[in-house]
């Protein structure tokens, strides 16, 4: 047998998608690094390639990556970066029987729009990642820090992730619910909308004080300047999705201020490498200093996508065996960069469900980034610190 | 065969065929001459469904064909050689007269190849059957315009000037042409502006001037009115 | 005789290629045959009979979906649903036509491409399509892993040497001569008894049954469609740069079109963007130099050399 | 004056002119006449560098033969086209201006040529497509004219038009010739009208000059042989 | 009330779009082809006011001229260095041209910006709003509409009563002809293409404006370009106008009673009125 483990990883590197992949080519060579000197498993040295794969946002070019990567080039494993990418390649693993591990994608779209459930499982593909239901969750919770008339507008773009979110039993529309907020429902919305001014003057007229649902950055930044235009001023602006990374902040521009969301990963979190023991700090550090960019939420992810998927290589004695690798992933359960991944004690087959915490994005004074991550809500994360409360959008101007 | 009553045709505010009518039966060979302009192409275009009427009826062998689009026209007997010659570019000339009987007349086989042998025969076209019709010198094309009107099994034949750009010579090889198609079944119609050519083929000769019929009888006496020598043969011809 | 031969030899190598080749040939041997399917369908309605739509990708999406719900919903085997996905797209184009053959040119173009957004909209808000989320290939644990590769390529062999033959045939037919005296001057051909509507909606009909087809088969391998994936405007990207680079009208523009493209995806496509650049800048040159593109280059350097063989 | 030598005009690879020779003096009108197809508008074509062509054509002092058609316009050469080609969206009054565009100086204004063509006065805001055929040659012999041509080329000058505006226009040119020093090329089917209302006639056949002289006690019958190329044996 | 806040969002929405399709039109009118690199070009503007901002950050009152402008020379170096080479009878040469060009274009923007969404911070201008307390309005797309009508007028006027107008007029009726009348026709295209580029440029900076865009916004805008000026009917300047602002409202309607359907009701609009009228509303019927 050959003494080279070939790795596959997709991501988007160009496209409307780009920014959760920009850090993944300074991930993959500080990975090749690690990896220089090839792995050791039972008493094997192996020597590692990674085969990296730009799905260029396109959901067709990752199936066609993908059957790349498993039919042409015969990786050993399939790590995958993208929710698009993980459902569309999640199939080929599972016939054609490699392995997969995918993260970045609230595990309910990716099982159940692939037609599976929690007790069936799949036979090759896992992904590891928080629960479009914690992610809400924490919602009313920074929602509570501050003093509404607890009324609720919200709307959802039209994909797999929104419409788990939107989901009127495990969605956000149930946890509202629950947690004493009446909603005024905003609907689904499509990709082009270019105008969201039906939604604004339908929460101006029921005068909600807090805004939420999931969308893109575009998409709120064209629902913020004509809420602006039209006289809508919230408490409270939560939306998954679009305040992942410190640009859509500050394109913005004054805006950005105060707006509030789940928080994946940030340079605070307690965690360290198992692959190099760097802290998060220390990553996101290491990053900025190398690339010249400032962190993104998806550095954690990347970096514990390779640190679960080469603790499963290692772990399965035998690397080029695809059922021995499955088992072995199905038997993980390892610190990471973002947190304990444990898929051998998860209730839900395939899946891993990670920490998320709550956030809001506030203006620096003088620091490095015009915008700061500050953690407020910490139910489902505790070892992630609190740093302040969540303060209403009126108090931040 | 052909019954044409009160057609009328106006582009805007422009009357280009004002109440014409006339009938052409079968065997017979009605000229139809005027000055430029007259509406003469324009009939045509009415007769054939190139253009829809504004007013009045076409009837072939007694049945309204007014409404009809020109392919069924065709299929029904109205066959056409246009003014300006359009010759399919990247068609050969067998494949123009192929198309024309089989679309036309929904010949097949033998019949097709018969009827598409006739035509360029008649035409003097056989040399050239290989040829595209963008590779065709005028003269050609006018013939070619000629031999798709034949390959499709027409009960009126549409003429209009075809005898453009020949010599004297051709022209009267083109009369002896049209005679010879005269056959019962056929009505033919066509548009000339060298008098004594159309003067030699024609049965009755019908003038047009501005979109209005001036005068349809026999050859001499129409060229013999003065007001076809005023309007459209003009001094030089009283010579 | 000799090119006939050579042909059957060409053909007879592509469908025991699966024989020779690994999974990786095979599966891009497939990929580029897809794209001869897509651009022969195109380029018989567009090239052939004049109608450039820039809406097929509807149809693929269509075929696509064909399939998937087909195969869920019915006995059906996936491979004998690919047939099913053309008569399905073709229904859906003969219902359609009657709206958009009122339309000419640019308007007829904006209809097309509109029509594939109200398929890609309808699908996404439709719960039996499994809206936005997709379906995955509930038959798929049906398939024979060993072959799946090879029967993928032959399907999609299939499709691309049937809609070539079929192209091949309707125009060396009565039906072909008509559709090009139609594209050439309607008035005229209306003129000698061709009824245009007739011959274009054969055409249409035809032209969309192959895209569906050749959608199926793309899709069939995917294992997963959802509706982003199977309308994506970039089907069509693709579509047009093949045919007309490589030269409409001709049938033997989608395979030097195709191997243009992939000659290029499969060199530059690590560059991400720079690949798309270089794709976008051959359009504009082979425009420029070659407006006929590669087959109309190809034919006029034939021709010379032979002129210049036959010459003394 | 006009120099013309060996004018060849080529459309793609068919040649329409072969070697044809000329000369004008200023003031002098030619009447250009020939079969249909024999190659009398792509003389003028030649001329005001609408088609490809070889040969010399100096006008003046100017070698027209090495300028582009925008050249040529601006040296002063002007085309009546054959069937009008009026600009359909343009009223009466813009199509005229438009021949004013190279904005040679010289005697012809909007005025005056209302003043030669009454009616074009009165539909100054018509869209020009919607004129009487009579009424657009009108339009576009005014226009040639706005530019102040020192080389008038009117292209089958009568077509369309009801013999009395025919004669009428020819009257207004049989002025024109006597009052300037432009020199006029006309095309014109009529054979007798043209040889009455030319300087010099130029018959031409498949392409070449059959036959040119004097118009004043011209062969009527030589010039019918020349027409249709008929021996004359 | 929230009626009067539709009809006004889908009026302002509506300039916007008429914007998009103006210069679509007018490249369409003039020279009869069909610019698929229309969408890039608004996008290209867009990008263009962000590389200035960056470098230096000039007013608003700036920017405008200055995009406007650099986008005309752009349009004008487009057209004479590619498109007027294969101008002709022929209309896929220009038609794969200008694909080939939106393709080139699309992803350089991509190459050189990157894949981000960006808007542009039009400052206290993005929330300013005016008008009645019971009422109010955003100034910013309430401009966006004043200045989509003047530029339409301007337009108007220009091509309808100016001498350039009447040439572009010739040029566009009688392309070989006019060269007789001393008009270079590739100079008289160049400018047009470079007119096109400038409006093009102006609403892609009004959309960064509104709301953001990527390098890969460009398709849809040109969809909605060409959907402007089939609803208004090809061959009428001010027909833009009416398919832009029927559109815009049929977008905003039904994104207030239906919103996950996206833009199926304009496109819906769109083959209706086809259908009914298969020249657009104010079109004229194509002879042929
Ligand atoms: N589609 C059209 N739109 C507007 N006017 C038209 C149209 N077709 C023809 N005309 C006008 O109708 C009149 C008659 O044209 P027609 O072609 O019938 O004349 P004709 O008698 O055949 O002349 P000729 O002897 O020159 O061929 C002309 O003035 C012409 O300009
Ligand atoms: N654009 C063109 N392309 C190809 N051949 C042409 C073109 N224009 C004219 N010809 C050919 O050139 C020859 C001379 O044509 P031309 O138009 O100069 O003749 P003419 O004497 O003006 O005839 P008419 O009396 O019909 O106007 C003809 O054989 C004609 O077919
Ligand atoms: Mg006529
Ligand atoms: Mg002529």
């Amino acid at each position: 047998a050959s003494r080279e483990i070939r790795i596959g990883y997709i991501t988007a590197l160009s496209g409307p998608r780009a920014e959760f992949g920009a850090s993944d080519p300074w991930m993959l060579e500080q990975v090749r690094r690690l990896t220089e000197n090839g792995l050791t498993i039972g008493g094997n040295t192996y020597s590692v390639e990674f085969l990296m794969r730009d799905n260029q946002s396109n959901i067709n070019r990752s199936a066609s990556v993908g059957q790349e990567l498993i039919q042409r080039e015969g990786v050993d494993l399939l790590l995958v970066q993208d929710l698009d990418a993980s459902v569309a390649t999640g199939e080929m693993s599972d016939i054609a029987g490699v392995p997969s591990i995918s993260t970045i994608g609230p595990w309910q779209a990716w099982m159940y729009g692939r037609g599976s459930t929690p007790e069936q499982g799949f036979p090759y593909s896992f992904t590891f990642f928080w629960g479009a239901d914690d992610a809400m969750g924490t919602f009313p919770r920074i929602w509570d820090q501050i003093d509404t008339n607890r009324v609720v507008g919200d709307f959802y773009f039209d994909n797999s992730a929104g419409q788990a979110f939107s989901d009127p039993n495990i969605g956000l529309p149930a946890i509202m619910e629950k947690a004493g907020y009446s909603r005024i429902d905003g609907g689904r919305f499509q990709l082009e909308t270019q105008d969201f001014s039906a939604q604004v003057s339908r929460f101006k007229a029921a005068e909600a004080q807090i805004v939420t649902g999931f969308g893109f950055p575009p998409h709120w930044s064209t629902f913020w300047a004509q809420a602006g235009q039209m006289g809508f001023a919230p408490e409270a602006a939560t939306f998954a999705g679009a305040f992942l990374f410190p640009s859509a902040i500050d394109a913005l521009g004054d805006r950005g201020n105060g707006m509030s969301t789940e928080v994946w990963w940030t340079p605070k979190v307690p965690f360290h490498s198992s692959l190099t023991g760097q802290s998060a700090a220390e990553l996101a550090q290491a990053y900025e200093d190398q690339s010249g960019a400032q962190w993104i939420q998806t550095l954690g992810y990347s970096h514990a996508l390779f640190e679960t998927g080469l603790a499963a290589l290692t772990a399965s004695g035998d690397p080029k065996n695809p059922d021995a690798v499955r088992d072995a992933i199905a038997a993980l359960d390892i610190a990471t960069m973002v947190g304990p991944v444990n898929f051998a004690g998860s209730p839900i087959r395939n899946v891993a469900v990670t920490e998320v915490a709550g956030g809001q994005w506030r203006k620096t004074t003088g620091g490095r980034h015009e915008y700061d991550l500050v953690i407020t809500e910490n139910a489902l994360a505790p070892s992630i610190g609190v740093e302040d409360t969540t303060l209403p959008l009126s108090q931040l101007g | 065969m052909l019954e044409v009553s009160d057609l009328r045709k106006s582009f805007g505010r422009l009357t280009v065929v004002d109440g014409v009518s006339t009938t052409v039966a079968g065997g017979e060979c009605l000229g139809v001459m005027g000055p430029n302009g007259a509406g003469k192409s324009t009939l045509f275009d009415l007769l054939a469904g190139a253009t829809p009427v504004d007013g009045g009826t076409i009837r072939l062998d007694g049945r309204d064909v007014t409404g009809l689009p020109p392919e069924i026209r065709v299929q029904a007997g109205i066959a056409r050689a246009f003014q300006i010659p359009k010759p399919f570019p990247t068609l050969s000339v067998r494949e123009h007269l192929v198309l024309a009987a089989s679309a036309g007349q929904g010949l097949r086989g033998a019949a097709l190849a018969g009827q598409v042998d006739e035509a360029l025969e008649r035409t003097g076209l056989g040399d050239k059957a290989g040829r595209t019709g963008r590779e065709l010198r005028l003269l050609d094309r006018k013939r070619l315009e000629l031999a798709k009107a034949l390959a499709s099994g027409p009960r009126v034949l549409l003429l209009d000037e075809i005898s453009g750009g020949l010599t004297e010579h051709e022209v009267h090889a083109l009369v002896d042409l049209i005679r010879g198609l005269k056959s019962p079944g056929l009505a033919i119609l066509w548009i000339e502006h060298i008098a004594h050519a159309l003067k030699a083929a024609s049965d009755r000769i019908l003038m047009l001037h501005l979109g209005r019929k001036v005068i349809e009888d026999i050859p001499d006496t129409v060229t013999r009115d003065p007001r076809v020598r005023e309007l459209y043969l003009g001094q030089a011809h009283h010579a | 005789m000799r090119p006939g031969i050579l042909l059957a030899v060409a053909v007879v190598a592509l469908v025991l290629l699966p024989f020779g080749a690994d999974r990786g040939m095979l599966f891009l041997a497939s990929e580029i045959l897809v794209v001869v399917a897509l651009s022969q369908a195109w380029n018989l309605l567009a090239g052939y009979g004049g109608l450039l739509s820039p809406g097929h990708h509807g149809f693929v999406g269509i075929g696509g979906y064909a399939l998937y719900v087909l195969t869920r919903d019915l006995p059906v085997h996936p491979y004998m649903a690919i047939p099913l996905a053309g008569i399905v797209t073709a229904v859906l184009g003969f219902l359609l036509a009657p709206i958009l053959f009122r339309l000419r040119e640019v308007y007829f173009a904006v209809g097309m491409w509109v029509a594939a957004e109200i398929f890609r909209i309808v699908v996404m808000r439709w719960d039996y399509t499994g809206g936005a989320a997709g379906l995955p290939l509930a038959a798929a644990r049906s398939l024979n892993r060993e072959w799946m590769g090879a029967s993928a390529y032959w399907l999609a062999l299939a499709v691309a040497l049937g809609a070539t033959a079929l192209v091949w045939a309707l125009m060396r037919s009565n039906f072909g001569l008509r559709l090009r005296a139609l594209k050439d001057d309607e008035l005229a051909a209306r003129s000698i008894g061709v009824a245009p509507h007739r011959v274009r909606l054969a055409v249409f009909v035809l032209s969309v049954a192959l895209t569906g087809m050749a959608g199926a088969v793309s899709f069939l391998s995917a294992l997963f469609i959802t509706p982003v994936a199977a309308f994506d405007i970039n089907w069509m990207v693709t579509i047009v740069f093949v045919t007309i680079i490589g030269g409409i009208g001709r049938i033997s523009g989608p395979f030097l079109g195709a191997a243009l493209y992939f000659v290029l995806r499969e060199t530059l496509a690590f560059s991400s963007s720079w690949y798309l650049v270089a794709l976008g800048a051959t359009a504009v040159l082979v425009m420029l130099v070659m407006p006929g593109g590669l087959a109309g280059a190809l034919d006029r350097l034939l021709s010379r050399k032979s002129t210049m063989e036959t010459q003394p | 004056m006009l120099e013309i030598r060996g004018l060849d005009a080529f459309y793609g690879d068919f040649q329409a002119l072969f070697g044809v020779d000329l000369s004008l003096q200023p003031g002098q009108t030619l009447a250009l006449i020939g079969a249909n197809g024999a190659g009398k508008s792509s003389f003028l074509h030649a001329i005001c560098g609408m088609t490809q062509a070889r040969g010399s054509v100096r006008l003046g002092d100017t070698d027209l033969a090495a300028l582009p058609a925008v050249g040529r316009a601006a040296a002063g050469v002007a085309l009546s086209p054959e069937g009008r080609r009026m600009f359909l969206s343009l009223s009466v009054r813009e199509n005229l201006l438009m021949g004013a565009n190279v904005r040679r100086r010289g005697p012809w204004t909007l005025d005056r040529v209302t003043g030669l063509f009454p009616i074009l006065g009165e539909f100054a805001d018509r869209p020009a497509g919607l004129l009487s055929g009579g009424q657009q040659q009108m339009v576009a012999i005014g226009r040639a004219l706005m530019a102040n041509p020192a080389l008038l080329l009117l292209d089958e000058v009568s077509l369309g038009l009801a013999p009395v505006v025919a004669q009428e226009v020819h009257a207004a040119l049989a002025m024109l010739r006597d009052q300037s020093e432009m020199i006029t090329i006309m095309v014109e089917q009529d054979v007798n009208r043209a040889i009455a209302a030319g300087d010099r006639f130029l018959c031409l056949l498949e392409g070449r000059a059959a036959l040119t002289g004097p118009c004043a006690g011209a062969d009527l019958d030589a010039i019918g042989r020349a027409y249709f190329g008929e021996d004359d044996t | 009330m929230i009626w009067f806040e539709t009809l006004f969002s889908g009026l302002t929405l509506g300039g916007l779009y008429a914007l998009f399709g103006l210069g679509l039109s007018l490249i369409f009118g003039v020279m009869k082809i069909a610019n698929i690199a229309h969408g890039e070009l608004v996008i290209a503007g867009a990008f263009l006011a962000f590389a200035v901002v960056d470098l230096l950050p000039v007013p608003l009152w700036l920017l405008l001229p200055l995009v406007t402008m650099g986008m005309f020379a752009v349009g004008y170096a487009l057209q004479s260095a590619l498109v007027n080479r294969v101008l002709g009878d022929d209309p896929l040469p220009p038609l794969l041209l200008t694909f080939g060009i939106s393709i080139v274009a699309q992803n350089l923007l991509v190459e050189i910006f990157g894949a981000d969404n960006r808007a542009l911070d039009p400052g206290w201008l993005a929330t300013a709003r005016i008008g009645p307390v019971w009422f109010p309005v955003g100034l910013l797309p309430l401009g966006t509409l004043i200045l989509t009508v003047v530029l339409f007028g301007v337009l108007h006027l220009g091509i309808g009563h100016t001498r350039w107008g009447r040439i572009v007029r010739a040029t566009s009726d009688d392309p070989a002809l006019v060269g007789l009348f001393g008009v270079k026709r590739r100079r008289v295209f160049a400018v047009v293409m470079g007119v096109s580029a400038a409006l093009a440029a102006l609403a892609g900076v009004l959309l960064a404006m509104r709301s953001s865009v990527t390098p890969f916004s460009g398709v849809e805008r040109l969809l909605i370009a060409f959907e402007v000026i089939v609803i208004g009917g090809l061959g009428s300047i001010w027909a833009s106008l009416l398919g832009g602002l029927a559109l815009g409202l049929v977008h905003v309607i039904s994104f207030r009673l239906d919103p996950a359907s996206g833009l199926l009701y304009g496109h819906i609009l769109l083959l209706v009125i086809l259908l009914i009228r298969p020249e657009g509303l104010a079109g004229r019927k194509v002879t042929r």
